[in-house]
């Protein structure tokens, strides 16, 4: 064990695949000899060479597309989009041929490509520095997607994203990097060595595809999150003194639907917190997932906490921002429904 | 009509009704161009994306640096492989007239870019082809049998019935699945060839597409990429005039050729005679070299003609002269490796019928087993349980669940 | 008043737009001298000019990107992209640029830019002919996003989105074209002629944005579909005898959700359907939408029918299409749900 | 390390600690490339893609035909732009470090791609520029007040505090929104040039991207369709050497020049000393004469350093010598022309010490009268409700539900 922040677990991650599989390779912009504009491929090129953790031009589209052709060419390749924000160009690739190449082709040829990427405000990035478009490869069928709210599940899921046949993309909540994030800009940072899932196994190991995580149980409410949200509901729920039950669904495809409704069918209250605007939001899926599997047990709507339909101003970030106050407001709304 | 407009718009050189006009093609004489070293830099090989490299003289005589001096026998073999790729395509056309398919696309008068390129390539070489190359598994040597049951959708498919006909692949033969989504290919066709370099394997990736696609960004992904890594693979370009309704000029080929994307990202552009089989030959074995000794890529333009109509959903009469094909400068490829064969004293009138006879037998018999493993209609049919495999390499809970659903729907419904 | 299928509709609707406006242009392969592949520009590039619809290079999105730039400069460009299963190329300029560009420049900048494109299955089109995107639009703030189920609506649509200043993403489902389909492929095709909303106005007119419409009043519970799936909602309720309340969603952004849940309020049921993909589908939007509206009247948890979570194969297109049978089961799962 | 790859990696000639080398640079001498007609073809006019045009020489004298003959008066108010920029630069990163702003990228350096190329163009053109051109806002006469507002996401911001310091706009000065995307921008310029000769008029456009953002889809269709409908723009590559950590050979500018991309689109490609106010004035006019009078597009690559930091975030000592920039070939664009116009007697030390010291403080008095729009901290406020403004034309039903929640929101909170 050691302390990691998530930036040092998912270089960790990425070491370790590359030390025991000579096929693991790392390419995008400016992961190699700098080492990645947050840091997460730092020294990687000069431990495993320049063949294996290659800078590429600034062609995302191109990226993935490359990628692609090396997976099925027998290498893993673990692409890395600077910002989620500016995933759309390899768009097309990922949705028309990294997701579909696998069923056109009967399963005779795949790409176990994992792509990563930043995402996720609270650094002050303004509008294309803050997107969380998790949903936009959700309904992609094809794709695996997670999003970790902590070292411990950054690298083991990347590890597993990594050694997983499918193509996967890995979200990684940029405000998350350093430390663990309640949802309070004023408060002064907190780091990972203080949290209990900063404590990361320096060796192998996988977190399961599929798989939420019960952070907190409880017993007045469900609430479903993840990524940096994860932080910022329980730390809402323990202000207000509810004794919710707080689930990080950690993996958005395939959804673990089962730990989630279980909870909601004993809870009888659910609110859904994500960060990426409301309509049409993930947030949407697992509420109404929710609701046809918790109809009955259900004792108040299910709440949705998210960002705003509008993008993500760089004057208005904490406006824009889910926080405490919109959380409290949800978890009053299903305790006391109107 | 008084338009203030200072558009320039492009014009084809004739539509229905008008005279065919093939003026604006730069042509060049057999045997005209040098055929520099393999190793050569890109710099000293620039005027042969201007150009065209040509081996057959007009009377079909092979001449000139380019000549790649083909023993007969494989003159022959590559004279079989386009003749049962048309008489397949013409068949199968038929057959689709027929309801028999729902879909198809043949590339009669493009069969050297492809049967040429083919068997200038390695066994070992992986080829990324766009959906007009089927020249490419017939020369790969698959059965038409596969390629009709991947067109019949049916239980012998290799696709399992997910793709639209003519979508082929074969994992053995080292032929890609071809995509819906134009020139997707040609970006994975570098990042083939780069894992082939990084992990120090001499083969090479070879990829095509339609002028009229390589107007997506991913022709210019693969270029900048092959360009960067200096990728082992040939990025070949087959410009037949159309890209269903619009003619070359509206992909750029109007100011320059496609072969000159080559030198700008400093990698050589050849531009050959694409219904030359010899040439084609001859230029695809000059990239695949240099690829394969270190030289990097190569982009390879094939100047050729698209005969018939875009698809079996297409009528070209709609859009440019009925006898354009007539007019066609650089006539016919298996008419022209025929005569050269002829002239060679190598082949004759009564052997090509000879030939044509047993091929057509061939896809008649290779038809009628074909339809025994199903038809659209009847016979056979895929299990309907197919269709949640695949989509993830395991079967997750939630496609488990709706497999169930369709299953009941199934029974259900009457 | 005139007989038109929709493809006529949608060709009067850019004629009528064009002759009253000389600033509307329209751009996108095979559109010009052709008329379009599904033959809906036939004849206005001979009426109009070839500097007012061009035909492009196959560049999506180099289209919508000059169409931005053409729109900035005063023109209405009305974009076709050939199949929705091809926009993917354009997705960049479409989200990071299309749908900001107001928003960021504070409303001094805008493009009032129409991206058309024939959506959805059922003519044997395969993975790549047969998507039906729109929730990879409406999740994105600063489109409208519209599918007509009629060639009336289709008109009246089009031309308000051609006059509308905001960009619009008009989904034309491509089954309609040439009739209206109740999801039996084995029926003869029927004709628009027979259908009411196949009697189309030659002039002027629009049928505004965010408005539903319901197209059957019923009392017994409340479909929630549009595009092709109204027409086969309404043959299956039909079917089975349902005293069915039907609403043709028609606007996806801005959505009409007081049409939906004052419905689905004095129903007390309700069944969403459409042919995209379930999982994070548009379904899902609705139905989190009408279970916060109408939780309290809700007498059985909403049903969604969708398409498979798998792309759409060509040789099981009629198993994947959510045709009457699976529609059936739905209707009956709200009327005595388990 | 022991390595079967034989995959070409691209590096740069030096990383930290190891000796700066431009030898990889093509120098022409100033003065030697010739000028042809703005008519000329591009095919006459290919040299000029892979020589550098230059007027200034090593003894900072205007030679050759490239020479654009500016007066004293005009060449004073270019050193006066570049001066301001740089200024305001050095500045507005002070305010950075003292976290008075949460971002800013300079263009210390660069100033004569900006300044010189908005001066030779009209101000009736529409300029579409990247994050790195704020000398065009400084020539298209913008208060720096205007500017700093923005930096400041204050009441005074053209941007209603929605866009990261430095993506300005301005409708009236013809300045497109500045994105944070890359590259976009360019086929938009093109689609804006494109509308125009549409509509007749004759106004241009011209764009500008970094060599790095060169590699994204956009400046593909930008070149392609620009070619195919000879739109009237110039697309500007400012070559500066470095994209974040990468340099220019990761781009693909190691086997030829970013303006070569230009003939092979049937379109000239002006290669230029960026650091030359006269050379990147001369060639800027030479584009957009020609595509004024129909000529169409031109691809202008200027060659220069990013002698900063790529942003605030950025340390290039991570990833380049220290003292490279020192080792700069081409100079510094201020100090040339400073030196060219003491050369002609129209400038002197004394003069120019004024000057810096007249527009030091015109930064130090508009940033005073910024701060009083309001600063990060305090001061006045941007009204939360704007957040939800111009997602659309008119604000919708669910966005002035959303607008309530906020308002019930900032309520409830301590
Ligand atoms: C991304 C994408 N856009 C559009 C289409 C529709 N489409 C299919 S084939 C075709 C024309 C392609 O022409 P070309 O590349 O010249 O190939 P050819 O048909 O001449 O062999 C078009 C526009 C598509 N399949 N994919
Ligand atoms: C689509 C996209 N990909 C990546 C980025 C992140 N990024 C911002 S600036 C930059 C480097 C650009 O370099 P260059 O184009 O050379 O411009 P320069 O900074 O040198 O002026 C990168 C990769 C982005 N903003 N947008
Ligand atoms: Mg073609
Ligand atoms: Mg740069």
């Amino acid at each position: 064990m050691a302390q990691m922040n998530m930036i040092q677990a998912l270089n960790s991650a990425m070491d370790v695949a590359m030390g025991r599989d000579p096929n693991v390779v790392i390419l995008g912009q400016d992961v190699g000899f700098f080492g990645g504009v947050f840091r997460c491929t730092d020294g990687l090129q000069r431990k495993y060479g320049e063949h294996r953790v290659l800078d590429t031009p600034i062609a995302e589209g191109g990226i993935i597309g490359a990628a692609l052709g090396m997976g099925v060419n027998g290498l893993r390749p673990v692409a890395e989009v600077q910002f989620a924000d500016y995933v759309y160009p390899a768009y097309d690739q990922i949705v028309s041929e990294l997701a579909r190449l696998r069923y056109r082709s009967a399963g005779d040829f795949h790409a176990p490509v994992t792509v990563r990427m930043p995402c996720g405000g609270g650094i002050r990035g303004g509008q294309t520095h803050s997107q969380s478009p998790e949903v936009l490869f959700a309904h992609v069928c094809g794709l695996k997607v997670a999003i970790p709210s902590n070292p411990y599940d950054a690298k083991g899921l990347l590890i597993g994203a990594i050694e997983d046949d499918d193509p996967v993309i890995l979200l990684e909540p940029k405000r998350l990097y350093n430390g663990p994030f309640d949802g309070d800009p004023n408060k002064p940072a907190v780091s990972w060595g203080t949290h209990p899932k900063g404590e990361v196994p320096v060796e192998h190991y996988t977190v399961p595809f599929g798989r939420a995580e019960v952070v907190r149980a409880g017993t007045q409410m469900t609430i479903i999150a993840y990524g940096t949200m994860v932080h910022v509901v329980a730390a809402a729920a323990q202000a207000m003194g509810f004794d919710a039950e707080i689930i990080d669904v950690r993996s958005i495809v395939p959804l673990d639907v089962d730990t989630l409704c279980n909870s909601v069918c004993k809870t009888g209250r659910c609110v859904i917190a994500h960060e990426a605007t409301r309509f049409a939001g993930f947030g949407a899926e697992l509420a109404a997932t929710v609701m046809e599997n918790c109809f009955w047990n259900l004792e108040a709507p299910i709440q949705r906490v998210a960002g705003w339909d509008t993008p993500y101003p760089h004057a208005f970030e904490w406006e824009y921002f889910p926080g405490q106050t919109r959380v409290s407001l949800a978890l009053k709304a299903v305790m006391e429904p109107a | 009509m008084s338009n203030p407009s200072r558009l320039h718009v492009p014009e084809p050189p004739a539509r229905p009704g008008q005279p065919p006009d093939f003026s604006y093609l730069q042509l060049s004489p057999a045997g005209a161009l040098p055929r520099p070293e393999t190793g050569a830099s890109w710099r000293e090989v620039g005027s042969l994306a201007f150009g065209l490299i040509r081996v057959l003289d007009d009377s079909h005589r092979a001449v000139g640096a380019w000549d790649p001096h083909i023993a007969p026998e494989n003159l022959r073999l590559g004279l079989r492989h386009m003749l049962l790729t048309r008489l397949f395509d013409d068949r199968m056309v038929r057959h689709q007239r027929q309801g028999k398919l729902s879909f198809y696309m043949k590339s009669t008068g493009e069969e050297a870019v492809s049967v040429a390129a083919g068997m200038a390539l390695e066994p070992g070489d992986m080829l990324f082809p766009a959906y007009r190359n089927q020249g490419l598994q017939v020369v790969r040597g698959r059965r038409l049998v596969d390629l009709m049951c991947q067109l019949l959708s049916n239980t012998g498919d290799m696709c399992r019935g997910r793709q639209l006909p003519v979508m082929y692949h074969s994992a053995p033969a080292k032929l890609f699945s071809i995509s819906g989504n134009l020139a997707t290919q040609l970006p994975q066709a570098v990042g083939w060839a780069m894992a082939a370099a990084i992990k120090g394997e001499e083969h090479i990736a070879s990829t095509w597409t339609g002028e009229g696609s390589s107007a997506e960004a991913d022709f210019h992904y693969a270029l900048l990429f092959a360009s960067v890594y200096r990728a082992p693979v040939l990025i070949n370009v087959v410009n037949n005039q159309w890209a269903i309704s619009t003619f070359q000029g509206t992909a750029g080929g109007e100011q320059n050729s496609f072969a000159a994307r080559g030198p700008a990202y400093g990698m050589p552009g050849l531009r050959v005679d694409g219904n030359d089989f010899l040439a084609v030959y001859a230029a695809t074995r000059w990239a695949a070299d240099r690829a394969r000794n270190g030289g990097g890529a190569t982009v390879v333009e094939l100047v050729t003609y698209r005969a018939g109509a875009h698809s079996t959903s297409d009528d070209p009469a709609r859009y440019r002269p009925r006898d354009e094909p007539e007019h066609w400068p650089l006539g016919d490829p298996i008419e022209r490796l025929k005569l050269h064969l002829m002239g060679l004293g190598e082949w004759s009138e009564a052997r090509h019928q000879e030939l044509s006879a047993e091929l057509d037998a061939q896809v008649s018999a290779e038809w009628k087993e074909a339809l025994t493993f199903g038809t659209m209609s009847d016979g056979p049919r895929l299990n309907r349980d197919l269709m949640f495999e695949d989509v993830f390499k395991e079967l997750p809970e939630h496609l488990r669940r709706q497999r169930e659903l369709l299953r009941a729907e199934l029974a259900g419904s009457p």
